[in-house]
Protein backbone atom coordinates (compact mmCIF):
# COMPACT_ATOMS: atom_id res chain seq x y z
CA UNK A 1 0.00 0.00 0.00
CA UNK A 2 2.72 2.45 1.06
CA UNK A 3 4.69 1.38 -1.96
CA UNK A 4 1.80 2.37 -4.24
CA UNK A 5 1.34 5.73 -2.52
CA UNK A 6 5.03 6.59 -2.95
CA UNK A 7 4.92 5.53 -6.60
CA UNK A 8 1.82 7.61 -7.20
CA UNK A 9 3.39 10.67 -5.60
CA UNK A 10 6.62 10.35 -7.62
CA UNK A 11 4.76 9.86 -10.89
CA UNK A 12 2.57 12.90 -10.23
CA UNK A 13 5.74 14.97 -9.65
CA UNK A 14 7.04 13.56 -12.95
CA UNK A 15 3.89 14.70 -14.75
CA UNK A 16 4.11 18.14 -13.15
CA UNK A 17 7.72 18.66 -14.24
CA UNK A 18 6.95 17.36 -17.75
CA UNK A 19 4.13 19.88 -18.05
CA UNK A 20 6.41 22.74 -17.05
CA UNK A 21 9.25 21.57 -19.32
CA UNK A 22 6.69 21.77 -22.13
CA UNK A 23 5.51 25.20 -21.02
CA UNK A 24 8.70 27.17 -20.24
CA UNK A 25 10.48 29.16 -22.93
CA UNK A 26 13.94 29.76 -21.42
CA UNK A 27 16.37 27.00 -22.34
CA UNK A 28 18.37 27.00 -19.11
CA UNK A 29 15.27 26.34 -17.02
CA UNK A 30 14.41 23.48 -19.37
CA UNK A 31 17.83 21.97 -18.58
CA UNK A 32 17.25 22.55 -14.87
CA UNK A 33 13.79 20.97 -14.91
CA UNK A 34 15.17 17.99 -16.85
CA UNK A 35 17.55 17.54 -13.92
CA UNK A 36 14.55 17.18 -11.59
CA UNK A 37 12.94 14.78 -14.07
CA UNK A 38 15.98 12.47 -14.01
CA UNK A 39 16.22 12.56 -10.22
CA UNK A 40 12.57 11.57 -9.87
CA UNK A 41 13.01 8.81 -12.47
CA UNK A 42 15.88 7.33 -10.49
CA UNK A 43 13.82 7.55 -7.30
CA UNK A 44 11.06 5.56 -9.02
CA UNK A 45 13.60 2.88 -9.95
CA UNK A 46 14.73 2.73 -6.33
CA UNK A 47 11.12 2.30 -5.25
CA UNK A 48 10.75 -0.57 -7.76
CA UNK A 49 13.85 -2.27 -6.21
CA UNK A 50 15.93 -1.85 -9.40
CA UNK A 51 18.97 -0.49 -7.62
CA UNK A 52 21.48 -0.92 -10.44
CA UNK A 53 19.19 0.79 -12.97
CA UNK A 54 18.78 3.67 -10.52
CA UNK A 55 22.57 3.90 -10.21
CA UNK A 56 23.01 4.10 -13.97
CA UNK A 57 20.09 6.47 -14.43
CA UNK A 58 21.45 8.87 -11.81
CA UNK A 59 25.01 8.71 -13.21
CA UNK A 60 24.06 9.09 -16.86
CA UNK A 61 21.07 11.39 -16.47
CA UNK A 62 22.34 13.72 -13.82
CA UNK A 63 26.05 13.45 -14.61
CA UNK A 64 26.55 13.25 -18.35
CA UNK A 65 23.34 14.43 -19.99
CA UNK A 66 23.16 17.61 -17.89
CA UNK A 67 26.71 18.51 -18.90
CA UNK A 68 26.04 17.69 -22.56
CA UNK A 69 22.82 19.73 -22.61
CA UNK A 70 24.49 22.66 -20.88
CA UNK A 71 27.32 22.58 -23.42
CA UNK A 72 24.81 22.43 -26.30
CA UNK A 73 22.85 25.40 -24.92
CA UNK A 74 26.09 27.35 -24.47
CA UNK A 75 26.97 26.77 -28.13
CA UNK A 76 23.62 28.13 -29.39
CA UNK A 77 23.41 31.71 -30.72
CA UNK A 78 22.31 34.28 -28.18
CA UNK A 79 18.66 35.00 -27.55
CA UNK A 80 17.54 31.58 -28.78
CA UNK A 81 14.30 30.45 -27.17
CA UNK A 82 12.37 27.25 -26.85
CA UNK A 83 10.01 27.93 -29.74
CA UNK A 84 7.35 25.49 -30.76
CA UNK A 85 6.48 26.30 -34.36
CA UNK A 86 4.14 23.47 -35.28
CA UNK A 87 2.66 21.53 -32.41
CA UNK A 88 0.51 19.07 -34.35
CA UNK A 89 3.09 16.40 -35.47
CA UNK A 90 4.73 16.17 -32.05
CA UNK A 91 1.40 15.83 -30.27
CA UNK A 92 0.31 13.17 -32.77
CA UNK A 93 3.57 11.24 -32.27
CA UNK A 94 3.42 11.30 -28.47
CA UNK A 95 -0.27 10.38 -28.32
CA UNK A 96 0.28 7.41 -30.65
CA UNK A 97 3.26 6.23 -28.56
CA UNK A 98 1.15 6.47 -25.40
CA UNK A 99 -1.63 4.42 -27.02
CA UNK A 100 0.82 1.70 -28.11
CA UNK A 101 2.39 1.55 -24.63
CA UNK A 102 -1.01 1.32 -22.96
CA UNK A 103 -1.93 -1.57 -25.25
CA UNK A 104 1.29 -3.37 -24.30
CA UNK A 105 0.78 -2.82 -20.57
CA UNK A 106 -2.38 -4.94 -20.56
CA UNK A 107 -0.38 -7.95 -21.78
CA UNK A 108 2.37 -7.65 -19.13
CA UNK A 109 2.40 -9.94 -16.08
CA UNK A 110 1.63 -8.34 -12.72
CA UNK A 111 4.46 -6.73 -10.76
CA UNK A 112 6.14 -9.35 -8.57
CA UNK A 113 4.07 -12.27 -9.95
CA UNK A 114 6.05 -15.49 -9.23
CA UNK A 115 4.62 -17.25 -12.32
CA UNK A 116 5.80 -14.60 -14.77
CA UNK A 117 8.02 -15.98 -17.59
CA UNK A 118 11.17 -14.11 -16.45
CA UNK A 119 11.01 -15.65 -13.00
CA UNK A 120 10.80 -19.23 -14.31
CA UNK A 121 13.75 -19.60 -16.66
CA UNK A 122 17.21 -18.54 -15.38
CA UNK A 123 16.48 -16.65 -12.18
CA UNK A 124 16.10 -19.71 -9.87
CA UNK A 125 19.57 -20.96 -10.89
CA UNK A 126 21.07 -17.52 -10.31
CA UNK A 127 19.58 -17.37 -6.83
CA UNK A 128 20.61 -20.94 -5.94
CA UNK A 129 24.11 -21.15 -7.39
CA UNK A 130 25.60 -17.67 -7.49
CA UNK A 131 26.58 -17.48 -3.85
CA UNK A 132 28.27 -20.86 -3.77
CA UNK A 133 30.20 -20.13 -6.98
CA UNK A 134 31.34 -16.53 -6.50
CA UNK A 135 31.19 -16.05 -2.68
CA UNK A 136 29.60 -12.61 -3.03
CA UNK A 137 26.32 -12.16 -1.13
CA UNK A 138 24.62 -9.78 -3.59
CA UNK A 139 22.89 -11.67 -6.40
CA UNK A 140 22.51 -8.62 -8.64
CA UNK A 141 26.25 -7.94 -8.42
CA UNK A 142 26.95 -11.56 -9.33
CA UNK A 143 24.74 -11.43 -12.39
CA UNK A 144 26.11 -8.09 -13.53
CA UNK A 145 29.78 -8.63 -12.84
CA UNK A 146 30.27 -12.29 -13.74
CA UNK A 147 27.38 -13.81 -15.71
CA UNK A 148 27.06 -10.69 -17.85
CA UNK A 149 30.58 -9.34 -17.49
CA UNK A 150 31.08 -7.92 -20.97
CA UNK A 151 27.71 -6.22 -20.91
CA UNK A 152 28.60 -4.50 -17.67
CA UNK A 153 32.00 -3.46 -18.98
CA UNK A 154 30.25 -1.14 -21.44
CA UNK A 155 28.07 0.32 -18.70
CA UNK A 156 31.09 0.81 -16.48
CA UNK A 157 32.82 2.73 -19.25
CA UNK A 158 29.81 5.05 -19.32
CA UNK A 159 30.05 5.62 -15.58
CA UNK A 160 33.81 6.12 -15.88
CA UNK A 161 33.12 8.83 -18.46
CA UNK A 162 30.89 10.49 -15.87
CA UNK A 163 33.86 10.46 -13.50
CA UNK A 164 36.06 12.04 -16.16
CA UNK A 165 33.36 14.71 -16.54
CA UNK A 166 33.79 15.50 -12.86
CA UNK A 167 37.54 16.01 -13.25
CA UNK A 168 37.14 18.13 -16.38
CA UNK A 169 34.55 20.31 -14.68
CA UNK A 170 36.25 20.80 -11.37
CA UNK A 171 39.96 21.19 -12.10
CA UNK A 172 40.96 23.34 -15.05
CA UNK A 173 39.02 26.26 -16.44
CA UNK A 174 39.37 26.55 -20.21
CA UNK A 175 37.96 30.06 -20.28
CA UNK A 176 40.56 31.37 -17.83
CA UNK A 177 43.31 29.76 -19.83
CA UNK A 178 42.16 31.55 -22.98
CA UNK A 179 42.02 34.96 -21.31
CA UNK A 180 45.46 34.44 -19.81
CA UNK A 181 46.74 33.58 -23.27
CA UNK A 182 45.22 36.77 -24.70
CA UNK A 183 46.85 38.85 -21.95
CA UNK A 184 50.21 37.30 -22.74
CA UNK A 185 49.78 38.13 -26.41
CA UNK A 186 48.94 41.73 -25.57
CA UNK A 187 52.07 42.08 -23.49
CA UNK B 1 17.58 1.02 26.57
CA UNK B 2 15.37 -0.10 23.70
CA UNK B 3 12.82 2.57 24.53
CA UNK B 4 15.56 5.21 24.66
CA UNK B 5 16.81 4.24 21.19
CA UNK B 6 13.27 4.19 19.79
CA UNK B 7 12.20 7.56 21.15
CA UNK B 8 15.47 9.32 20.33
CA UNK B 9 15.15 8.01 16.75
CA UNK B 10 11.67 9.49 16.51
CA UNK B 11 12.77 12.77 18.10
CA UNK B 12 15.78 13.37 15.84
CA UNK B 13 13.93 12.19 12.71
CA UNK B 14 11.15 14.71 13.19
CA UNK B 15 13.59 17.44 14.22
CA UNK B 16 15.38 16.93 10.89
CA UNK B 17 12.05 16.85 9.03
CA UNK B 18 11.05 20.08 10.76
CA UNK B 19 14.25 21.79 9.64
CA UNK B 20 13.81 20.56 6.06
CA UNK B 21 10.19 21.76 6.04
CA UNK B 22 11.18 25.18 7.40
CA UNK B 23 13.99 25.40 4.83
CA UNK B 24 11.58 24.75 1.97
CA UNK B 25 9.07 27.20 3.45
CA UNK B 26 11.94 29.69 3.51
CA UNK B 27 12.57 28.99 -0.18
CA UNK B 28 9.02 30.18 -0.86
CA UNK B 29 8.79 32.99 1.68
CA UNK B 30 12.11 34.86 1.51
CA UNK B 31 12.29 37.85 -0.84
CA UNK B 32 15.41 37.50 -3.05
CA UNK B 33 17.98 34.94 -4.26
CA UNK B 34 20.62 35.81 -1.69
CA UNK B 35 18.22 35.25 1.19
CA UNK B 36 16.95 31.98 -0.26
CA UNK B 37 20.48 30.56 -0.24
CA UNK B 38 20.27 30.64 3.57
CA UNK B 39 17.13 28.49 3.48
CA UNK B 40 18.81 25.96 1.18
CA UNK B 41 21.79 25.93 3.55
CA UNK B 42 19.42 25.11 6.41
CA UNK B 43 18.16 22.07 4.47
CA UNK B 44 21.70 20.98 3.64
CA UNK B 45 23.24 21.22 7.09
CA UNK B 46 20.72 20.82 9.90
CA UNK B 47 18.09 18.76 8.09
CA UNK B 48 20.61 16.25 6.74
CA UNK B 49 22.54 16.16 10.00
CA UNK B 50 19.60 15.33 12.26
CA UNK B 51 18.02 12.80 9.89
CA UNK B 52 21.30 10.94 9.42
CA UNK B 53 21.87 11.05 13.20
CA UNK B 54 18.50 9.43 13.83
CA UNK B 55 19.16 6.75 11.19
CA UNK B 56 22.55 6.00 12.79
CA UNK B 57 20.90 5.64 16.21
CA UNK B 58 18.26 3.36 14.68
CA UNK B 59 20.72 1.08 12.86
CA UNK B 60 23.25 0.74 15.68
CA UNK B 61 26.98 0.80 15.17
CA UNK B 62 28.08 -1.16 12.11
CA UNK B 63 29.59 -0.64 8.68
CA UNK B 64 26.24 0.76 7.58
CA UNK B 65 26.42 3.58 10.11
CA UNK B 66 29.90 4.50 8.79
CA UNK B 67 28.36 4.62 5.32
CA UNK B 68 25.60 6.87 6.64
CA UNK B 69 28.21 9.10 8.24
CA UNK B 70 29.79 9.66 4.83
CA UNK B 71 26.66 11.55 3.70
CA UNK B 72 27.06 14.54 6.10
CA UNK B 73 30.82 14.40 5.46
CA UNK B 74 30.30 14.94 1.73
CA UNK B 75 27.66 17.59 2.46
CA UNK B 76 30.22 19.37 4.66
CA UNK B 77 32.45 19.79 1.61
CA UNK B 78 29.96 20.25 -1.22
CA UNK B 79 27.25 22.44 0.30
CA UNK B 80 29.33 25.60 0.98
CA UNK B 81 30.93 25.38 -2.47
CA UNK B 82 27.61 25.27 -4.32
CA UNK B 83 26.11 27.98 -2.10
CA UNK B 84 29.08 30.27 -2.66
CA UNK B 85 29.07 29.55 -6.42
CA UNK B 86 25.37 30.39 -6.75
CA UNK B 87 25.71 33.64 -4.81
CA UNK B 88 28.90 34.65 -6.67
CA UNK B 89 27.42 34.06 -10.12
CA UNK B 90 24.14 35.78 -9.15
CA UNK B 91 26.16 38.78 -7.98
CA UNK B 92 28.28 38.77 -11.14
CA UNK B 93 25.31 38.56 -13.50
CA UNK B 94 23.92 41.75 -12.02
CA UNK B 95 21.27 40.74 -9.52
CA UNK B 96 21.69 43.06 -6.57
CA UNK B 97 20.63 42.01 -3.06
CA UNK B 98 17.92 44.12 -1.43
CA UNK B 99 20.16 44.92 1.52
CA UNK B 100 22.54 47.88 1.47
CA UNK B 101 26.21 47.67 2.35
CA UNK B 102 26.84 48.39 6.01
CA UNK B 103 30.07 50.08 6.99
CA UNK C 1 47.07 24.79 -9.92
CA UNK C 2 48.36 23.04 -6.81
CA UNK C 3 51.70 24.34 -5.70
CA UNK C 4 54.32 22.36 -3.87
CA UNK C 5 54.75 23.70 -0.38
CA UNK C 6 58.04 22.93 1.37
CA UNK C 7 56.22 22.58 4.73
CA UNK C 8 54.20 19.58 3.61
CA UNK C 9 56.29 17.11 1.63
CA UNK C 10 54.77 15.32 -1.31
CA UNK C 11 55.14 11.76 -0.04
CA UNK C 12 53.30 12.35 3.24
CA UNK C 13 50.26 13.81 1.53
CA UNK C 14 50.22 10.97 -1.00
CA UNK C 15 50.27 8.48 1.89
CA UNK C 16 47.40 10.35 3.57
CA UNK C 17 45.43 10.29 0.30
CA UNK C 18 46.13 6.55 0.00
CA UNK C 19 44.85 5.84 3.51
CA UNK C 20 41.73 7.98 2.96
CA UNK C 21 40.92 6.38 -0.41
CA UNK C 22 41.43 2.86 0.90
CA UNK C 23 39.25 3.60 3.93
CA UNK C 24 36.57 4.93 1.57
CA UNK C 25 36.79 1.78 -0.56
CA UNK C 26 36.52 -0.43 2.51
CA UNK C 27 33.54 1.44 3.96
CA UNK C 28 31.69 1.36 0.64
CA UNK C 29 32.32 -2.33 -0.08
CA UNK C 30 32.80 -3.98 3.30
CA UNK C 31 34.56 -7.13 2.06
CA UNK C 32 37.30 -8.83 4.06
CA UNK C 33 38.34 -11.52 1.52
CA UNK C 34 42.01 -11.39 0.50
CA UNK C 35 41.32 -11.40 -3.24
CA UNK C 36 38.80 -8.56 -3.04
CA UNK C 37 41.03 -6.53 -0.73
CA UNK C 38 43.79 -6.97 -3.30
CA UNK C 39 41.47 -5.71 -6.07
CA UNK C 40 40.63 -2.70 -3.92
CA UNK C 41 44.31 -2.00 -3.35
CA UNK C 42 44.95 -2.13 -7.10
CA UNK C 43 42.09 0.25 -7.86
CA UNK C 44 43.22 2.72 -5.18
CA UNK C 45 46.77 2.69 -6.52
CA UNK C 46 45.46 3.14 -10.07
CA UNK C 47 43.37 6.16 -9.05
CA UNK C 48 46.32 7.71 -7.19
CA UNK C 49 48.63 7.12 -10.17
CA UNK C 50 46.09 8.70 -12.53
CA UNK C 51 45.61 11.77 -10.37
CA UNK C 52 49.36 12.26 -9.84
CA UNK C 53 49.85 11.99 -13.59
CA UNK C 54 47.08 14.47 -14.41
CA UNK C 55 48.37 16.82 -11.65
CA UNK C 56 44.95 17.16 -10.03
CA UNK C 57 46.23 16.37 -6.51
CA UNK C 58 46.58 19.20 -4.04
CA UNK C 59 49.67 18.56 -1.92
CA UNK C 60 48.95 21.58 0.23
CA UNK C 61 45.72 20.25 1.69
CA UNK C 62 47.06 17.88 4.35
CA UNK C 63 49.60 19.34 6.70
CA UNK C 64 49.85 16.83 9.55
CA UNK C 65 49.33 19.46 12.25
CA UNK C 66 45.95 20.38 10.78
CA UNK C 67 44.78 16.76 10.76
CA UNK C 68 45.27 16.52 14.52
CA UNK C 69 43.38 19.75 15.27
CA UNK C 70 40.58 19.05 12.80
CA UNK C 71 38.17 16.95 14.99
CA UNK C 72 38.03 19.60 17.74
CA UNK C 73 37.36 22.27 15.12
CA UNK C 74 34.57 20.19 13.61
CA UNK C 75 32.85 19.78 16.97
CA UNK C 76 33.01 23.55 17.48
CA UNK C 77 31.69 24.07 13.93
CA UNK C 78 28.72 21.74 14.53
CA UNK C 79 27.84 23.69 17.69
CA UNK C 80 28.00 26.94 15.72
CA UNK C 81 25.86 25.50 12.88
CA UNK C 82 23.14 24.41 15.31
CA UNK C 83 23.15 27.80 17.05
CA UNK C 84 22.82 29.89 13.90
CA UNK C 85 20.45 27.35 12.33
CA UNK C 86 18.00 27.85 15.19
CA UNK C 87 18.19 31.62 14.68
CA UNK C 88 17.57 31.23 10.94
CA UNK C 89 14.58 28.94 11.54
CA UNK C 90 13.09 31.49 13.94
CA UNK C 91 13.55 34.24 11.34
CA UNK C 92 11.93 32.17 8.59
CA UNK C 93 8.81 31.29 10.59
CA UNK C 94 8.39 34.76 12.13
CA UNK C 95 9.13 36.58 8.88
CA UNK C 96 11.12 39.49 10.39
CA UNK C 97 14.11 39.28 8.07
CA UNK C 98 16.40 42.30 7.74
CA UNK C 99 19.05 41.29 5.19
CA UNK C 100 22.50 42.81 5.66
CA UNK C 101 25.56 43.16 3.49
CA UNK C 102 28.84 43.49 5.32
CA UNK C 103 32.56 43.31 4.71
CA UNK C 104 34.57 40.95 6.89
CA UNK C 105 38.33 41.03 7.28
CA UNK C 106 40.13 37.69 7.12
CA UNK C 107 43.41 37.57 9.05
CA UNK C 108 44.54 34.15 7.76
CA UNK C 109 47.81 34.19 5.88
CA UNK C 110 47.69 31.24 3.48
CA UNK C 111 45.06 30.39 0.89
CA UNK C 112 43.88 27.21 2.63
CA UNK C 113 43.05 29.20 5.75
CA UNK C 114 41.09 31.78 3.80
CA UNK C 115 39.18 29.10 1.92
CA UNK C 116 38.43 27.37 5.20
CA UNK C 117 37.14 30.59 6.75
CA UNK C 118 34.93 31.37 3.74
CA UNK C 119 33.55 27.83 3.76
CA UNK C 120 32.81 28.04 7.47
CA UNK C 121 30.91 31.31 6.94
CA UNK C 122 28.84 29.77 4.14
CA UNK C 123 28.27 26.53 6.03
CA UNK C 124 26.66 28.23 9.02
CA UNK C 125 23.07 28.93 7.90
CA UNK C 126 22.24 32.62 7.81
CA UNK C 127 25.51 33.91 6.39
CA UNK C 128 26.87 33.48 2.85
CA UNK C 129 30.20 34.60 1.41
CA UNK C 130 29.43 36.33 -1.88
CA UNK C 131 32.77 37.64 -3.08
CA UNK C 132 36.36 37.12 -2.02
CA UNK C 133 38.85 39.91 -2.58
CA UNK C 134 42.39 39.66 -1.24
CA UNK C 135 41.59 39.62 2.46
CA UNK C 136 38.07 41.00 2.71
CA UNK C 137 34.95 38.92 2.19
CA UNK C 138 31.63 40.38 1.06
CA UNK C 139 29.10 38.60 3.27
CA UNK C 140 25.32 38.49 3.04
CA UNK C 141 23.62 37.90 6.40
CA UNK C 142 19.95 37.26 7.06
CA UNK C 143 19.60 39.39 10.19
CA UNK C 144 21.40 41.90 12.40
CA UNK C 145 22.31 39.49 15.21
CA UNK C 146 23.87 37.01 12.78
CA UNK C 147 25.93 39.83 11.25
CA UNK C 148 27.07 41.04 14.67
CA UNK C 149 27.92 37.48 15.65
CA UNK C 150 30.21 37.24 12.63
CA UNK C 151 31.80 40.65 13.18
CA UNK C 152 32.82 39.77 16.74
CA UNK C 153 35.63 37.78 15.08
CA UNK C 154 35.52 34.60 17.15
CA UNK C 155 35.43 32.32 14.11
CA UNK C 156 38.24 34.27 12.43
CA UNK C 157 40.52 33.86 15.45
CA UNK C 158 39.81 30.15 15.81
CA UNK C 159 40.52 29.33 12.17
CA UNK C 160 43.68 31.44 12.33
CA UNK C 161 44.81 29.30 15.24
CA UNK C 162 43.95 26.17 13.27
CA UNK C 163 46.29 27.04 10.41
CA UNK C 164 49.30 28.16 12.44
CA UNK D 1 5.36 3.76 10.47
CA UNK D 2 7.35 6.80 11.64
CA UNK D 3 9.47 6.50 8.53
CA UNK D 4 6.43 6.84 6.29
CA UNK D 5 5.29 9.92 8.20
CA UNK D 6 8.76 11.41 7.68
CA UNK D 7 8.57 10.55 3.97
CA UNK D 8 5.27 12.43 3.74
CA UNK D 9 6.84 15.55 5.26
CA UNK D 10 9.76 15.27 2.82
CA UNK D 11 7.29 14.95 -0.08
CA UNK D 12 5.53 18.10 1.03
CA UNK D 13 8.80 20.03 1.14
CA UNK D 14 9.73 18.69 -2.33
CA UNK D 15 6.46 20.18 -3.59
CA UNK D 16 7.39 23.57 -2.06
CA UNK D 17 10.80 23.41 -3.76
CA UNK D 18 9.18 22.55 -7.11
CA UNK D 19 6.96 25.61 -6.73
CA UNK D 20 10.09 27.75 -6.46
CA UNK D 21 11.77 25.92 -9.36
CA UNK D 22 8.79 26.55 -11.62
CA UNK D 23 8.03 30.11 -10.56
CA UNK D 24 11.49 31.46 -9.63
CA UNK D 25 12.05 34.86 -11.21
CA UNK D 26 15.82 34.38 -11.64
CA UNK D 27 17.49 31.25 -13.04
CA UNK D 28 19.56 31.04 -9.86
CA UNK D 29 16.39 30.37 -7.88
CA UNK D 30 15.77 27.38 -10.12
CA UNK D 31 19.31 26.02 -9.67
CA UNK D 32 19.08 26.53 -5.91
CA UNK D 33 15.76 24.73 -5.61
CA UNK D 34 17.03 21.86 -7.77
CA UNK D 35 20.02 21.34 -5.51
CA UNK D 36 17.71 21.31 -2.47
CA UNK D 37 15.38 18.85 -4.21
CA UNK D 38 18.39 16.60 -4.83
CA UNK D 39 19.39 16.69 -1.17
CA UNK D 40 15.84 15.99 0.03
CA UNK D 41 15.50 13.17 -2.51
CA UNK D 42 18.74 11.56 -1.32
CA UNK D 43 17.56 11.70 2.30
CA UNK D 44 14.21 10.30 1.19
CA UNK D 45 15.98 7.35 -0.46
CA UNK D 46 17.93 6.66 2.74
CA UNK D 47 14.74 6.76 4.85
CA UNK D 48 12.89 4.69 2.22
CA UNK D 49 15.56 1.98 2.55
CA UNK D 50 15.02 1.85 6.31
CA UNK D 51 11.24 1.88 5.92
CA UNK D 52 11.24 -1.17 3.63
CA UNK D 53 14.00 -2.93 5.63
CA UNK D 54 16.52 -2.62 2.80
CA UNK D 55 19.24 -0.39 4.31
CA UNK D 56 21.63 -1.06 1.39
CA UNK D 57 20.01 1.85 -0.42
CA UNK D 58 22.36 4.23 1.41
CA UNK D 59 24.87 3.79 -1.46
CA UNK D 60 22.47 5.41 -3.90
CA UNK D 61 21.80 8.27 -1.51
CA UNK D 62 25.56 8.88 -1.32
CA UNK D 63 25.89 8.93 -5.10
CA UNK D 64 22.89 11.23 -5.43
CA UNK D 65 24.50 13.82 -3.21
CA UNK D 66 27.75 13.79 -5.19
CA UNK D 67 25.99 13.91 -8.57
CA UNK D 68 23.68 16.65 -7.36
CA UNK D 69 26.70 18.81 -6.56
CA UNK D 70 28.13 18.01 -9.98
CA UNK D 71 24.92 19.03 -11.76
CA UNK D 72 24.72 22.30 -9.83
CA UNK D 73 28.29 23.23 -10.74
CA UNK D 74 27.70 22.18 -14.38
CA UNK D 75 24.69 24.46 -14.81
CA UNK D 76 26.53 27.32 -13.10
CA UNK D 77 29.49 26.85 -15.43
CA UNK D 78 27.12 27.70 -18.28
CA UNK D 79 26.72 31.17 -16.78
CA UNK D 80 30.44 31.67 -16.62
CA UNK D 81 30.69 30.77 -20.29
CA UNK D 82 27.86 33.08 -21.33
CA UNK D 83 29.21 35.99 -19.30
CA UNK D 84 26.97 38.79 -18.07
CA UNK D 85 23.68 38.00 -19.73
CA UNK D 86 20.22 37.34 -18.40
CA UNK D 87 18.58 34.30 -19.92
Amino acid sequence: MNFLIINFFLISILLLTTFYIFKTTSLISVVALTGIFTLVCAAIYVNLDAVDVAFTEAAVGSGISTILMVMAVAKLPEGKKNELLNLFPSILLSVSIVIVLLLIITNLPLLGDPNAPIHLHVTPEYIKESKSIFHIPNVVTNILASYRGFDTLGETIVIFTAGLGVIVLLTSNTLNRKTKFKKKVKK
Amino acid sequence: MGYLIHYSTIFFLFLGCFFILSGSVGLIKLPDVFSRIHAAGLIDTLGTGFIILSLIIHSGFSLLSLKLLLIPLFILFTSPISGHAISLFAHESGYKPKAKLKR
Amino acid sequence: MPKNNPDSPKTISIIVYFILLFALWFVLSGYLKTLLLFFGLISVIFVLWMSVRSKSLNYDAFPLKLLIKLPIYWIWLIKEIIKSGLTTTKIIWKGNYTPQLLKVKASQKNDTGKANYANAITLTPGTVTIEINKDTFLVHALSKELAEDLQSGEMDKLIKGLHK
Amino acid sequence: MIFFLALTILGLSILFCIYRAVKGPTPFDRILSISSIGTIMALGIAIHGFAFNRPDFVDIALMYILLNFLGTIAILKFYKMKGKKKV
